[in-house]
C-alpha cells in the first residue's frame, strides 16, 4: 500500500470539500430570498428527494403548490400517508365548524312520486338538460334531473343516484360544498349532521302544480308550520323552509305532513326497521313450517 | 350565375319539397280562443302591458310598451277583452308575464293605424320611429328590435337581405318572396334611404331558382339593389357567413357586430315587416309559419295570427296523421323542441316542425374517433370536438382559450359526427354556463365595488 | 304527452356511423386482401382470418372483463386485424398473428380508453412488437415457397462497396407495381389493388388525399433528388415495400392522425421524411411503419399547436393592441 | 465559528475521512482488480489460442479495424501465433472480437466480445454454432451470401458480415506483419 | 470534424435517446411530463446543466483526477462538481432573475439526482469524448431527454381524461405509454453509427 | 410488531420504493434483463442505501443545513465507490453487465431520498432498518421483473435454459420497450392488489 496515492486523495477531494462548502456558504448568505415560512416549513417534512414524482418541479415547486391550495396535501407519491399528515398539520386543515354539517337533497321526486314531462336524449348531465325548454324530463321543473353531476364532483363518495333522484350517504359526507355548486336546479344544501328531519321538496309552484307532478311534494299547506312548537319551520314561496337554528329535530312536521314532503330519518329508519322486523317474522314463521 | 358560399358547412338533405310548392294560407283564431301576448318577445327588456284586466282592444292597438332602448313594443292580433296578465309558459320553456286576450271573432281595427305610401318624404328619424311603433324585431329567429339594428355607430356598405332560408323544412321565407316580392323590394329601399352609400344585396340559396329569378327581374333596373345567389349549404343563412359570402370574404370579427364590417343584415320578413309598419301602418301581428315534418296531415305555409296557440294553429289545419314523437319550433338544425302545444306562437315563431318516431330517432352517443369530420365542418373553424371535452369535463379556461364562445350553434359538428356526438349540445350548454358564471361574477365584483364604498 | 321526445340541435344527423365507415374501409382492403391471397395462397388468407377474429375476440374479452359496453360491432378491430395480417409476412407462423392482436387491442388501444383514444396505431405497434420480438420469422420473405429478398433489401445492399444497380437483379417496374413475383408482407406488395382502396376512400369521402398523396409524394421527391448511394429511382421506390399500405390505410388512421389540414400536411412530410431516412440511413430495410409510429407520437403536440385559422379571429397583432 | 467556515469546515471534514477511507479501500483493491483484468484478459485470449502465455505487442503496427495484438508463445517457448482484437461496425454499431491465428495465417479461434446487435439475431454470433466455424478457416473469408465459406446466421447477414471482416482483418494483419515479430 | 458533431449530437437526439433506449433520467420524464409547458421548461433546463456538468466535469477529471491518479474518484468527484454547481446557479438564478427561475430554475434541485446529468459525464469519460464532443454529446442527450419528455407530455395531456383502468392510472398507464414510445423509436436504431 | 419490523416492512411492501414511491427508475428499467443482474444491481444499493443510512444517521449532528445534500452525496458517493471497487476487484462480470449504473446508484432517487427523509431525523439502528426495507423492496422488484424478463425473453431462469426452443422468446421483453411494460404491469397489479386489499378491510 502505498501511502502517498492515499493522501493525494485525501488532499483532493478535502480540497474541494472546503472550496464548495465555503462557496455555498457563501452564496447561500448573499443569494438569501425570503420564502414563504409555509412553504419552507412544508419543503422540511417532504421527503426531499426532488424526485419529480409529484408532477412538480422539485419537492420546492411541490410545496409551493401545496402551500398556494393548487396541490392536495398528499401530493407527494414518495411521502405516502405519513407526509400527507404532517403537510395537513401544516396547512392547518382544521375544523372550524362546531357542528358538523353535511348535505341533503331537497328533493324526493323518485320515478314512482313524479312525473314526466318527455323523454330527454342528449348527453347525460343534469345541467345540460336543465337548460332545455321545460327544465328537464322532469314533471316538476324544480325536481332532481337524476343525472347525476352532483355524484361526479363527490370526490368521497358520497353521493348517489337512487330511483332517478341523487341521495347523500351522511356517514361519506365531510361538507366539502362541491355538490351544492354543481346541481343547476341548487337542489343540495347543508343541515347540522345531528339534525334528521328535513324539507325534501324545492318546488316553489302552486299546490295544484305540484300535486299534477308529484305525489310527494310541498304544497305549501302549512300544517307544518301550525304543528311546529317551535317556531322552525315556515312556508315561504309555497315552501315550508326549516330554520336549523330553532328546530329541535322532534320530527311532529315529517309526520304532519300530508304529503309527506319532510322526512326524518331517525323516525324512518325506525319504522323500516319494525317492518323488517315483521317481515323476517313473517319470513321466518313459513320457513319454520317448512321445515 | 356563380353562387357564393363560405368555407367549410354541411349538406343536411332540405326536405323543402314537403312545402315547397304550398302558397301561404291564412288562418285566424278560432272565436272565443284565447290569445297569449307574452311580453318577452324580443331581445333586450320585457314589455309593459299598456291594458287591464277587462280592457277590450282592437287588432293593432299596443298592448306592450317598451321600456328600455333595446326593446320593442307589441300589439294585438285580434280585439276582444282582455281576460288576464299572468305569466304563462312561452315556447322555450320559461316564463313570461302575458297579456291574455278572448277573440270576439270581430276582428276590428284599431282606429290610430295609418300607413304612409309615399314613405320618400319620412326622415330617418320618422322612418326608425315608424319600424319602432311598427314592433319590427328581426324575423331570422334572434327577434332583435330593428330600429337599434338600423342605427349603427358605423358606415354601412352593404344591406344584404338574409333569403338564404338554409335551415332544412323550412319554406316560408321562399313563399314570401314569390309571393310579395314587390313588398321586399319596396322595404328594402326604405332600408337603404338609411344608408345612402349602401348597396342593397339579396341572398338567395340556389336551390329556390324560381325566387332567384323572380326577383332578379324586378331589380334589373334599379341600380343599388341586386340579387345574389348563394350555394346550397347550412349554414348559408348565419349572419357571418352571408355577409362572408357577399362581400367576396369580409369576416365580421369575433365578438363585433356586422356593422363593424359595414354590414346589416335583415331576414325577409323584417324587411316585409318594415314596408306593412311604414307604407301600410300595420304593427307585426301576423306570421308566416312553416308547418312541416312527417307528422302533420297538412304541411304547408300558414300566415297565422302572432299570440295563436300551436295547438289552435294545428287543430285548424287538419292535425296530426301520426302522433308526432318530437315537435321544433324552428329548423332542424337549430329549432329547439317543446313538449306541448299548448304555447303561444311569438313575433318570431317562423315553424312549426312535427317528427314521427323514425325521424326523431338520434342515434346514441360513442366515443369520438378522431375523425375530424367536425373540424372540417364547422364553419367558424372551431374544433367541435375538442370543445366538447373541454365542456364535458368543466374545463373553463380551455372552453373560452379554444374560442367556445365564437360557436354559432349551428349543430353543423353534431350533424356530420360519424360517432353521433352531442357536440353542439353541450358547446351551447357550455356557452350557457359560461355567461351566466361572466354575469355573476360581474354582479359579485359590483357588489364587491358597493361595498367598498 | 310524456312520450315525447325533447333534445337539444340538430334535430337530423348525417347517415355516416363508426361502423359505416370502418366498414368502408374493410372494403377497401378486400383488393389487396384478394391480391395478397393470389400471391402468397391460402395461408395468406389463414393468417388473416386469425388476426382478425383474435383482434374481435381480444376486444370482446377486455371489454367483457372490465365490464365495459361492448363495442366490437363498429368495426375496427376488424379494421386493426385485417392490418395485422397485412403488415406480416407470409411465413409467419400461425399464433404471431394471435400475440399480435393481443398486444395492439389490448395495450396499445384498450388500456388507453379504446377507440378513437389510443395515441399509436395499433395495427403498426403489433408490427413494430412482432418484429423486434420474432425478428428472423417476420423478415423471412418467401413467394411460392421460394425465399427471396425485398427490392428494398437489395437497394439496402448498395451502400456495400462493390454492388452496383446492375449487379442487384432488381425486380422491373411493371412488377412492384404489381406485386407479381415480389416479396414482401401479405398485403403490401400490389400497390395497384391499394390504389383503388384508395380510389374507394376517396369517393366515399373516409380520408381525405391530403396524407397519402403528400406522404408518397415526400418519398417520391428526396429520393429523386437525393437517392441512395448514387441511385435516384424516386419512381421504383415508391412502390416498394409497405409504402402504398402504410400512407393509404395506416397514416391516415383517424385516431392517430392530426385533426387540422395544416397538421395533416406537416405529419405526412414528416413520415416522408421518416421513412426516406430509415430506408436509406436506418438499420431497417423499410421505414414506412417506424415512421408512422414516430409520427404518432408527435399528434398530440401537432393537435395543439397547429389550429385552423378561426373565423373572425383578428390577427395576432391588433389583438395585442386591441388588449 | 460563522455561517460560512462553519459548513465549509465540516463538509471538508466529511470529505477528508471519506477520502481517506476511499484511498485505503483503493488501495487496499488494487491488486485484485488488476489480476482480475489480466485474468479477463488472459482468458479470453486462452479461448482463442489455447495453452500459451502472450504478451502484447506494444508498437504492432494497427489498423482501422485492428485494435490490439498479442504475441503467443506455447509452453515450451515456441512461437504459437497472435491474438488479434478487433472492431468492426457491425448492425447496431461497434462490435469487439478477438482472433487467434497461428503462425500459418490459420485461425485457431474466434469470439465475439462485445457487440450491440439485436438480441436472437446478431447477438447469435456470441453461439459456439457460429464462430466456431472460423477455427481452421484462413485466405480470404467470406459468407455464403457472397460466395464464401462462413454460414451466415439466419437473417443476420449484416453481423456476420462484420464478424467476418474482422477476421479478414486478423488474417491480413498476421500474413502482413507476423513475420516482423 | 463537424460532420461527426452533428452526429454526436443527432444520435443523442434520436437514435441512443437517453430515456427510451438508455434508461438515463427516467424519474423527471415520468415525473415532470404532466403538462406539455412544465415539461419544455425541464428539458430546457436539462440541457442547460447536462452542458454545464460536461464542461465541468471534463476539466475536472482531466485536470484534477487523471493527473493524480485519482481516476477511481470519479464518482464522488462528479457528483460533487455538479451538485455544488447546481445549486449555485440556482441560487443565483433565484437572486438575480426571479422571471428565469420560474421558467428555468425551479427545475435545476431536480436535476441533481437525475441520472442523465451523472450518466453523460461517466459515459463521455468512458467513451473518451474529447472537451468539445463531450460538450456536444452532452447537448444531444439532453436534447434527446428534451425531445422525449415534450412528446409524452403532449401524450399524457392528450390521455388525461380517458377511459383507463382504475388499476392503470397514473405511473403504470404512463409506463405503458413510455413503452410503446420506446417501441417507436426503435425505429431510429442503426441511422446514425459513429 | 416491533417498531424497527414494522419500519422493515413498510420499506418492501407498503412504502415499496419502485412501486409505490416510483424512484430510482432508471436503474429499475436498465438493469433488471436477468435475474442476476436485477438482484445485483438490488443488493449493491441496499449495501449502499444501509451505509449511507446509517452513516448519515450518526453524523446527522454533525452535518450543517446548507451543505446539507453535498454531505449526503459525499457519503453516498463513496459507498457506491467501495462497492464499485469491490466488485471490480471481486465480481467483474456482474460489474460490467451493471456497467454505467453503478456509479449512476449515487443519483438513484431512492438513496437521497432516504437521507433526508429519514436517516437525517432518526437514529441509527431504525434507519438501518429503513435502509435495509428498502433495499430489500427494491431488490425484490428488481428480481421479480429480472424473472419475468429473463423467462420470456431469453427463455432462461437463472441463466439456466428452461423454455424449451420451439416455444419462441419474445425478445422485446428483454430490450428497452420491454422494461416499461414489464414495471408498467407489475405495477397496475400491485396497485390492484393494494386497492383490493384496503377494500377488503
Ligand atoms: C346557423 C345560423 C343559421 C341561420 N340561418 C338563417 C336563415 O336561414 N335565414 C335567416 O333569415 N336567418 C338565419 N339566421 C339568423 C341570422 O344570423 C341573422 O340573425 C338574421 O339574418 C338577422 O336578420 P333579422 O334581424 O332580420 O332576423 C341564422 C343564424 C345562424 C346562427
Ligand atoms: C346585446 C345585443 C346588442 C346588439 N346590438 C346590435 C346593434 O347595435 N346593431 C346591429 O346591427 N345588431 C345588433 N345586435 C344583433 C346581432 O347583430 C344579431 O343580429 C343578433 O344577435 C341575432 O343574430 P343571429 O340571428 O345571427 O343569431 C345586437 C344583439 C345583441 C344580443
Ligand atoms: C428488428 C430487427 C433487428 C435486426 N437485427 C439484426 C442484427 O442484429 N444483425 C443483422 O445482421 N441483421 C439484423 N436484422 C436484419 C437486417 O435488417 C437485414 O434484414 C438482414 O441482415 C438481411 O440478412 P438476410 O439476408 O440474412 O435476411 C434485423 C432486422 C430487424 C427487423
Ligand atoms: C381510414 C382508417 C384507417 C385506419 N387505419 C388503421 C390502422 O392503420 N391500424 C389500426 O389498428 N386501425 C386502423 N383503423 C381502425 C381504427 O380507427 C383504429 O383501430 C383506431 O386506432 C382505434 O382507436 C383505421 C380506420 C380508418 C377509418
Ligand atoms: S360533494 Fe362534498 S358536500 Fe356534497 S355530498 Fe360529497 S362530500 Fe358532501
Ligand atoms: S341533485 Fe342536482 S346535480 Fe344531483 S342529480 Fe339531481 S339535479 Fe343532478
Ligand atoms: S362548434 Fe359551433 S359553430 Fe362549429 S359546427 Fe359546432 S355548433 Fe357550429
Ligand atoms: S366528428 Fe365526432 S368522431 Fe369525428 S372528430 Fe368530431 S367528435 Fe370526434
Ligand atoms: S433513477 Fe431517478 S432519474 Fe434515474
Amino acid at each position: 500500500m502505498e501511502i502517498i496515492n492515499v493522501v493525494t486523495a485525501v488532499a483532493s477531494i478535502g480540497g474541494m470539500g472546503v472550496v464548495f462548502g465555503g462557496f455555498l456558504g457563501y452564496a447561500s448568505k448573499i443569494f438569501a430570498v425570503e420564502v414563504d415560512p409555509k412553504v419552507s416549513k412544508i419543503q422540511s417534512v417532504l421527503p426531499g428527494a426532488n424526485c419529480g414524482g409529484c408532477g412538480y418541479p422539485g419537492c420546492a415547486g411541490c410545496a409551493t403548490a401545496i402551500a398556494e391550495g393548487k396541490a392536495p396535501v398528499n401530493a407527494c407519491p414518495v411521502g405516502g400517508a405519513k407526509v400527507a399528515a404532517l403537510v395537513g398539520e401544516i396547512m392547518g386543515v382544521s375544523a372550524e365548524e362546531s357542528e358538523p354539517q353535511v348535505a341533503f337533497v331537497k328533493c324526493n321526486g323518485t320515478c314512482n312520486n313524479a312525473k314526466m314531462k318527455y323523454e330527454y336524449k342528449g348527453i347525460s348531465d343534469c345541467a345540460f338538460e336543465a337548460q332545455l325548454s321545460g327544465g328537464g324530463a322532469k314533471g316538476c321543473a324544480y325536481g332532481c334531473l337524476g343525472l347525476g353531476n352532483c355524484v361526479k364532483v363527490c370526490a368521497f363518495g358520497a353521493l348517489s343516484i337512487k330511483d332517478g333522484v341523487a341521495v347523500v350517504d351522511e356517514e361519506k359526507c365531510v361538507a366539502c360544498g362541491k355538490c351544492l355548486e354543481a346541481c343547476p336546479k341548487g337542489l343540495i344544501q347543508f343541515k347540522p349532521k345531528n339534525k334528521k328531519t328535513a324539507v325534501r321538496c324545492s318546488s316553489k309552484d302552486f299546490g295544484k302544480e305540484v300535486i299534477a307532478n308529484c305525489s310527494t311534494g310541498c304544497i305549501g299547506c302549512g300544517i307544518c308550520e301550525k304543528n311546529c312548537k317551535f317556531d322552525a319551520i315556515h312556508v315561504e314561496n309555497n315552501l315550508a323552509v326549516i330554520d336549523y337554528t330553532k328546530c329541535k329535530d322532534c320530527g311532529l312536521c315529517a309526520m304532519k305532513c300530508p304529503k309527506h314532503a319532510i322526512k326524518n330519518e331517525r323516525i324512518e329508519a325506525m319504522a323500516a326497521k319494525k317492518a323488517a322486523e315483521a317481515a323476517a317474522a313473517k319470513a321466518a314463521a313459513p320457513a319454520g313450517d317448512s321445515k | 350565375m356563380q353562387s357564393l358560399t363560405f368555407k367549410r358547412g354541411v349538406h343536411p338533405d332540405d326536405a323543402k319539397a314537403l312545402t315547397m310548392d304550398k302558397s301561404i294560407k291564412v288562418i285566424l283564431p278560432k272565436e272565443g280562443s284565447e290569445l297569449f301576448f307574452p311580453m318577452s318577445q324580443h331581445i333586450g327588456a320585457p314589455c309593459e302591458p299598456i291594458v287591464q284586466k277587462g280592457d277590450y282592444v282592437k287588432v293593432g292597438q299596443k298592448i306592450g310598451e317598451a321600456k328600455g332602448f333595446v326593446s320593442s313594443p307589441i300589439f294585438a292580433s285580434v280585439s276582444g277583452e282582455v281576460t288576464d296578465i299572468r305569466p304563462v309558459l312561452i315556447p322555450s320553456g320559461g316564463k313570461s308575464l302575458a297579456v291574455v286576450i278572448k277573440n270576439d271573432g270581430l276582428m276590428a281595427e284599431y282606429e290610430g293605424l295609418k300607413g304612409c305610401p309615399d314613405w320618400t318624404k319620412l326622415t330617418k328619424e320618422e322612418i326608425l320611429n315608424k319600424i319602432k311603433e311598427g314592433g319590427v324585431v328581426g324575423m331570422g329567429g334572434a327577434g332583435f328590435p330593428t330600429q337599434v339594428k338600423l342605427a349603427p355607430k358605423e358606415e354601412i356598405d352593404h344591406v344584404i337581405v338574409n333569403a338564404a332560408e338554409c335551415e332544412p323544412y323550412l319554406t316560408c321565407d321562399y313563399r314570401l318572396m314569390l309571393e310579395q316580392p314587390e313588398k321586399l323590394v319596396e322595404g328594402l329601399k326604405i332600408v337603404l334611404s338609411l344608408f345612402p352609400k349602401a348597396k342593397g344585396v339579396i341572398g338567395i340559396e340556389d336551390n329556390k331558382p324560381e325566387a332567384i329569378k323572380i326577383l332578379s327581374d324586378m331589380v334589373k333596373d334599379i341600380p343599388n339593389i341586386e340579387v345574389a345567389s348563394l350555394l346550397k349549404k347550412f349554414p348559408q343563412g348565419s349572419e357571418k357567413h352571408i355577409i362572408y359570402a357577399v362581400t367576396g370574404g369580409r369576416e365580421v370579427p369575433s365578438g363585433a357586430l356586422p356593422s363593424a364590417v359595414g354590414c346589416i343584415v335583415d331576414n325577409v320578413d323584417t324587411i316585409i315587416s318594415i314596408y306593412n309598419a311604414i307604407v301600410e301602418g300595420k304593427p307585426v301581428m301576423r306570421k308566416i309559419m312553416t308547418v312541416s315534418g312527417g307528422a302533420p296531415m297538412n304541411p304547408g305555409n300558414y300566415q297565422i295570427r302572432v299570440g295563436m296557440t300551436y295547438k289552435d294553429i294545428m287543430d285548424q289545419i287538419g292535425g296530426f296523421k301520426v302522433e308526432p314523437a318530437k315537435m321544433i319550433a324552428g329548423g332542424p338544425m337549430m329549432g329547439f323542441t317543446m313538449y306541448t302545444l299548448d304555447t303561444a306562437t311569438t313575433r318570431t315563431s317562423s315553424s312549426l316542425l312535427c317528427f314521427t318516431p323514425e325521424e326523431a330517432y338520434i342515434p346514441p352517443e360513442s366515443s369520438c374517433i378522431r375523425c375530424g369530420k367536425c373540424v372540417a365542418h364547422c364553419p367558424m373553424g372551431l374544433q367541435p370536438y375538442l370543445l366538447n371535452k373541454l365542456a364535458l369535463r368543466g374545463d373553463s379556461a380551455g372552453f373560452l382559450a379554444h374560442h367556445g364562445l365564437d360557436c354559432i350553434s349551428c349543430g353543423s359538428c353534431s350533424f356530420e359526427c360519424p360517432a353521433k356526438r352531442q357536440l353542439a349540445q353541450s358547446i351551447a350548454a357550455r356557452k350557457r354556463i359560461e355567461g351566466a358564471l361572466k354575469a355573476a361574477a360581474k354582479a359579485k365584483a359590483a357588489k364587491a365595488a358597493e361595498a367598498k364604498k | 304527452m310524456d312520450n315525447i321526445v325533447m333534445s337539444a340541435t340538430p334535430h337530423v344527423r348525417s347517415k355516416e356511423s363508426v361502423q359505416s365507415i370502418m366498414r368502408d374501409v374493410i372494403i377497401a382492403l378486400i383488393p389487396a386482401t384478394v391480391m395478397g391471397i393470389k400471391f402468397f395462397g391460402i395461408k395468406a388468407l389463414m393468417l388473416t382470418v386469425i388476426s382478425v377474429v383474435s383482434s374481435v375476440f381480444f376486444e370482446w374479452l377486455y371489454e367483457k372483463i372490465l365490464k365495459k359496453p361492448c363495442t366490437i360491432h363498429d368495426l375496427s378491430a376488424v379494421v386493426t386485424g385485417m392490418l395485422i395480417a397485412f403488415n406480416m409476412p407470409v411465413g409467419a407462423s400461425w399464433w404471431m398473428p394471435i400475440v399480435g392482436a393481443a398486444f395492439a387491442i389490448i395495450i396499445a388501444k384498450q388500456l388507453f380508453g379504446g377507440i378513437g383514444q389510443n395515441f399509436v396505431n395499433p395495427a403498426l405497434m403489433a408490427r413494430a412488437f412482432l418484429l423486434a420480438s420474432y425478428p428472423s420469422a417476420m423478415t423471412t420473405w418467401s413467394v411460392d415457397g421460394v425465399t427471396t429478398a425485398t427490392p428494398l433489401a437489395l437497394l439496402k445492399t448498395l451502400k456495400n462497396s462493390g454492388v452496383t444497380l446492375d449487379s442487384l437483379n432488381l425486380p422491373s417496374l411493371a412488377q412492384v407495381a404489381t406485386g407479381v413475383g415480389i416479396g414482401g408482407c401479405i398485403g403490401e406488395t400490389c400497390a395497384i389493388a391499394l390504389l383503388i382502396g384508395f380510389v374507394y376512400l376517396l369517393i366515399r369521402k373516409v380520408i381525405s388525399w391530403r396524407i397519402p398523396v403528400i406522404y408518397i409524394a415526400t418519398v417520391f421527391i428526396l429520393s429523386t433528388i437525393i437517392g441512395r448511394y448514387g441511385v435516384r429511382m424516386g419512381y421504383y421506390e415508391i412502390f416498394c415495400g409497405g409504402l402504398f399500405l402504410g400512407a393509404i390505410f395506416m397514416a391516415t388512421d383517424y385516431t392517430t392522425s392530426p385533426m387540422t389540414p395544416k397538421g395533416q400536411i406537416i405529419y405526412a412530410i414528416g413520415c416522408g421524411v421518416l421513412t426516406y431516412l430509415i430506408r436509406v440511413y436506418g438499420s431497417y430495410p423499410e421505414g414506412v411503419s417506424y415512421s408512422i409510429l414516430i409520427m404518432n407520437l408527435g399528434v398530440p403536440l401537432i393537435d395543439k399547436y397547429v389550429v385552423g385559422k378561426i373565423f373572425g379571429a383578428l390577427p395576432k397583432v391588433k389583438e395585442a393592441k386591441k388588449a | 465559528m460563522n455561517q460560512i467556515s462553519t459548513p465549509a469546515i465540516r463538509l471538508c471534514v466529511i470529505c477528508v475521512v471519506c477520502a481517506f477511507l476511499l484511498g485505503i479501500c483503493s488501495e487496499v483493491t488494487k491488486e485484485p482488480i488488476a489480476a482480475q483484468t489480466i485474468k479477463t484478459q488472459q482468458e479470453a485470449m486462452a479461448a482463442v489460442l489455447p495453452d500459451c502465455t502472450y504478451e502484447d505487442i506494444k508498437d504492432a503496427k494497427l489498423s482501422d479495424n485492428v485494435t490490439a495484438v498479442a504475441k503467443a508463445t506455447d509452453n515450451s517457448g515456441n512461437a504459437a501465433g497472435f491474438v488479434v482484437s478487433c472492431e468492426v461496425s457491425s448492425f447496431g454499431g461497434p462490435l469487439d472480437m478477438m482472433v487467434g491465428v497461428d503462425p500459418n495465417g490459420t485461425i485457431t479461434g474466434l469470439r465475439v466480445l462485445s457487440h450491440s446487435d439485436t438480441p436472437g439475431l446478431g447477438a447469435r454470433s456470441t453461439e459456439p454454432e457460429f464462430y466456431g466455424q472460423f477455427n481452421g478457416m484462413s485466405g480470404t473469408l467470406a459468407v455464403d451470401k457472397d460466395g464464401g465459406q462462413v454460414k451466415a446466421i439466419t437473417s443476420a447477414t449484416i453481423t456476420s458480415r462484420a464478424v467476418t471482416s474482422g477476421a479478414n482483418a486478423a488474417l491480413q494483419w498476421v500474413s502482413e506483419n507476423g513475420g516482423a515479430y | 470534424m463537424f460532420v461527426r458533431l452533428i452526429l454526436i449530437l443527432l444520435a443523442g437526439i434520436f437514435v441512443n435517446n437517453y430515456i427510451l433506449s438508455q434508461f438515463l433520467g427516467i424519474c423527471p420524464f415520468l415525473g415532470v411530463s404532466k403538462r406539455v409547458e412544465t415539461a419544455a421548461g425541464m428539458g430546457i433546463a436539462v440541457i442547460f446543466v447536462i452542458t454545464l456538468a460536461c464542461a465541468a466535469t471534463y476539466l475536472v477529471y482531466n485536470l484534477i483526477l487523471v493527473p493524480l491518479g485519482l481516476e477511481y474518484l470519479y464518482t464522488i468527484a462528479f457528483i460533487l462538481v455538479i451538485a455544488a454547481l447546481v445549486q449555485f446557479v440556482e441560487m443565483f438564478i433565484k437572486k438575480s432573475s426571479p422571471a428565469l427561475y420560474q421558467a428555468l430554475g425551479v427545475y435545476l434541485p431536480l436535476i441533481t439526482t437525475n441520472c442523465a446529468v451523472l450518466g453523460v459525464a461517466v459515459s463521455n469519460m468512458q467513451v473518451g469524448y474529447n472537451f468539445i464532443e463531450s460538450l456536444v454529446s452532452g447537448i444531444g442527450a439532453a436534447g434527446g431527454f428534451t425531445l422525449a419528455i415534450v412528446l409524452f407530455a403532449g401524450i399524457r395531456e392528450r390521455i388525461e381524461f380517458n377511459d383507463i383502468p382504475k388499476a392503470f392510472e397514473g405511473f403504470p398507464i404512463a409506463l405503458i405509454g413510455a413503452g410503446l414510445m420506446s417501441v417507436s423509436f426503435l425505429g431510429f436504431s442503426g441511422l446514425i453509427k459513429l | 410488531m416491533s417498531n424497527n419490523l414494522k419500519v422493515l416492512r413498510d420499506g418492501i411492501i407498503f412504502d415499496n420504493p419502485i412501486l409505490i414511491q416510483v424512484v430510482g427508475m432508471c436503474a429499475t428499467l436498465a438493469t433488471s434483463t436477468s435475474i442476476i443482474n436485477g438482484v445485483g444491481m438490488g443488493l449493491s444499493t441496499t449495501a449502499v442505501l444501509v451505509g449511507s443510512n446509517v452513516v448519515i444517521s450518526l453524523l446527522r449532528k454533525f452535518i450543517p443545513d446548507t451543505v446539507r445534500i453535498p454531505c449526503f452525496i459525499v457519503v453516498i458517493a463513496s459507498f457506491v465507490t467501495i462497492v464499485q471497487l469491490l466488485l471490480q476487484a471481486y465480481l467483474p462480470s456482474l460489474n460490467d453487465a451493471l456497467g454505467l449504473y453503478i456509479p449512476l446508484i449515487v443519483v438513484n432517487c431512492i438513496i437521497l431520498a432516504r437521507a433526508e427523509g429519514f436517516a437525517s431525523k432518526n437514529g441509527p439502528v431504525a434507519s438501518f432498518f429503513d435502509g435495509l426495507g428498502n433495499g430489500l423492496g427494491f431488490t425484490i422488484v428488481l428480481g421479480v421483473m429480472g424473472a419475468i424478463r429473463e423467462f420470456l425473453g431469453s427463455g432462461t431462469f437463472l441463466s439456466a435454459k428452461v423454455l424449451p426452443d420451439v416455444f419462441p422468446k419474445t425478445l422485446l421483453l428483454i430490450m428497452a420497450p420491454g422494461a416499461f411494460f414489464t414495471l408498467g404491469i407489475l405495477m397496475a397489479l400491485f396497485k390492484h392488489v393494494i386497492a383490493k386489499r384496503k377494500t377488503a378491510e
